[in-house]
């Protein structure tokens, strides 16, 4: 057993990517592995409210996110900067959700034996 | 007069070659992951240029910006998009 | 009007395909003349047959096959980046000694002077392409 | 050490495919373990059959085969990435109704399990994406 | 018969979407159509000299692009702003290259009744 | 220490991210599109963050810049490449 850290890096739906990440990171969780998810650059547009991409043939990315405490996955990190460029406030987010600046991502990332990015 | 149709997001590297090509009279239509500019901070260059801004429909409720979309940027559907194909002869797709 | 449409998108590029169609959909209705759609690059895997879209909701690929179905619109695969990305015909499935061909119904394999020559007699040319990974 | 990889480029980035196939034969001929590569989005689709590659040039997919060949590396794709990206063993082209199967040989169709079993018992954890359309 | 503006966007060897472009502009021009191509953005990558990427199973699109005068294709434009930031000098170009600066661009593109994009 | 796998073209958007990231120790090592930092201006930045700077030959090659790479810059092969996986615990991927 090794502590995870998964990165996300992708918008919700310019492809499948951002949605592979996010089953991964159930997976770990799912396994019962200690997971940490870090949404990073346009990925934190995963986290944004009221999306309803049903006519773009999507299912909501915020939605699957919002069920990750069911699988006791709540060491969810998001990144100040990609934040404020995209104009999301912190109230927008899920309440499990942790901002952090720059400083504070390379100490998460140095706390896991592991790394994936998506 | 050239429709610009945008699938970048905002901060994308090719945005400041984007916004060097726009004129009075271009429309811009974001779609796709260029939707995302409807409330971003970014859009502030983009109305600067003199472009008419719209944005696909579809794409902004999947961002679940419909309710939070920036006044200098007017929602289309299918048809809307036709009409700015219809009024420009020329499109630039930016992605 | 006439229109010519060129695709690259992928599939899982959901959206831009949406857009695509829509905007077909929007011209035929008003009258606009809109023969072809020719998609090139990673674009020609919505013509993958074997792809399977997740859920219940219907995929690109069915809804520009609807769009050929209805308004007699064609869809032609660039044959060069067709056979890269798996898509192939019964011909070239044969050629390359494929068990079976991969083309869904509704598309057509053709090279790019269908695309010349779809522009060069059209009063508008769209490109939609973008998206995915 | 063992060694655990994560692919996720297409096989059309071929230079992160080159990349990530170089490192596993430096990793193998260094004594290092790597038993498994797990391949998901955008990565499956180098496990696709139908895809001819240009020319002379060996594919990233013929690479990856001589690689599971030579030393018995298992090669992964994510099943639920695979049949999105039109990659179906036979189970899954029954399953689906599709009239062959489209995975090349030397992959195997597996769940995310896979992954998470692979780097839980790695000392290396590498992911490759990136590139393409 | 349309004048037609072939627009690249694309760096090299990402994907295929460069090649794809390549090939469809000299199909443009070996139709006879009035051609016209500017490489844009990344796309100014292409144009670099010596590539060799024979080592990641690809073969050289400069030397593809050099063959484009034998379709008579040599209204050839490449983005100034874009040579710079990747350090490319005109030296580096084919010799039927012309640069453009930004508005140049857009005086191209409104001579031309059609665009496509790469 | 961490090595940063770099597949991203000088000028990115996600650049800047990458390089608040880098610490002393760490090791760069550009590889697909971020092989053109061999001889981009953009290289500069990577310089000054006390990180190792690597790239891998075959795309160094790719790119034409075999005979032009920036002397701050080390090509290196896929043993190479290894050897910075094992003195490096955790890979950060930019793409």
């Amino acid at each position: 057993m090794k502590s995870t850290l998964l990165v996300m890096n992708r918008a919700p739906y310019a492809g499948t990517l951002a949605r592979a990440g996010l089953d991964a990171a159930l997976a770990y969780a799912a396994f019962d592995q200690p997971t940490s998810v870090l949404f990073a650059g346009p990925a934190v547009l995963q986290l944004a409210p009221a999306q309803e991409p049903a006519a773009i043939g999507r299912k909501s990315l915020r939605r699957l996110i919002d069920s990750m405490p069911l699988y006791d996955l709540e060491a969810v990190y998001a990144d100040a900067g990609a934040l404020a460029r995209y104009g999301l406030a912190a109230a927008d987010l899920p309440a499990f959700v942790t901002v952090l600046d720059p400083a504070a991502q390379r100490e998460l990332q140095d706390r896991h034996e592991h790394l994936l990015s998506f | 007069m050239a429709l610009h149709t945008v699938n970048l997001l905002p901060g994308d590297d090719a945005t400041e070659a984007a916004l060097a090509q726009l004129r009075d009279g271009d429309a811009v239509l974001f779609h796709g992951e260029g939707a995302w500019h409807a409330a971003a901070p970014a859009l502030d260059a983009w109305a600067r240029t003199g472009a008419t801004l719209h944005v696909l429909a579809a794409d902004l409720a999947a961002c679940g910006l419909t309710g939070r979309c920036d006044p200098r940027v007017a929602a289309v559907d299918s048809a809307g998009f036709l009409a700015l194909t219809e009024q420009h002869a020329t499109q630039r797709a930016w992605f | 009007m006439r229109y010519a449409l060129l695709v690259l998108a992928p599939p899982q590029a959901t959206a831009v395909h949406r857009a695509a169609i829509g905007l077909c959909e929007a011209a035929l209705d008003a009258g606009h003349a809109l023969p072809r759609v020719f998609f090139s690059d990673a674009g020609t895997q919505v013509a993958l047959d074997t792809a399977v879209p997740p859920g219940d909701e219907p995929s690109p690929r069915e809804h520009w096959q609807a769009l050929a179905r209805q308004h007699g619109v064609e869809l032609v695969a660039c044959i060069g980046s067709a056979v890269r990305h798996g898509v192939l015909d019964s011909d070239e499935a044969a050629r390359f000694e494929r068990p079976a061909a991969t083309l869904a119904e509704g598309f057509v394999l053709g090279g790019l002077g269908l695309l010349v020559e779809a522009t060069a007699a059209a009063d508008r040319a769209l490109t939609f392409g973008g998206g995915a990974p």
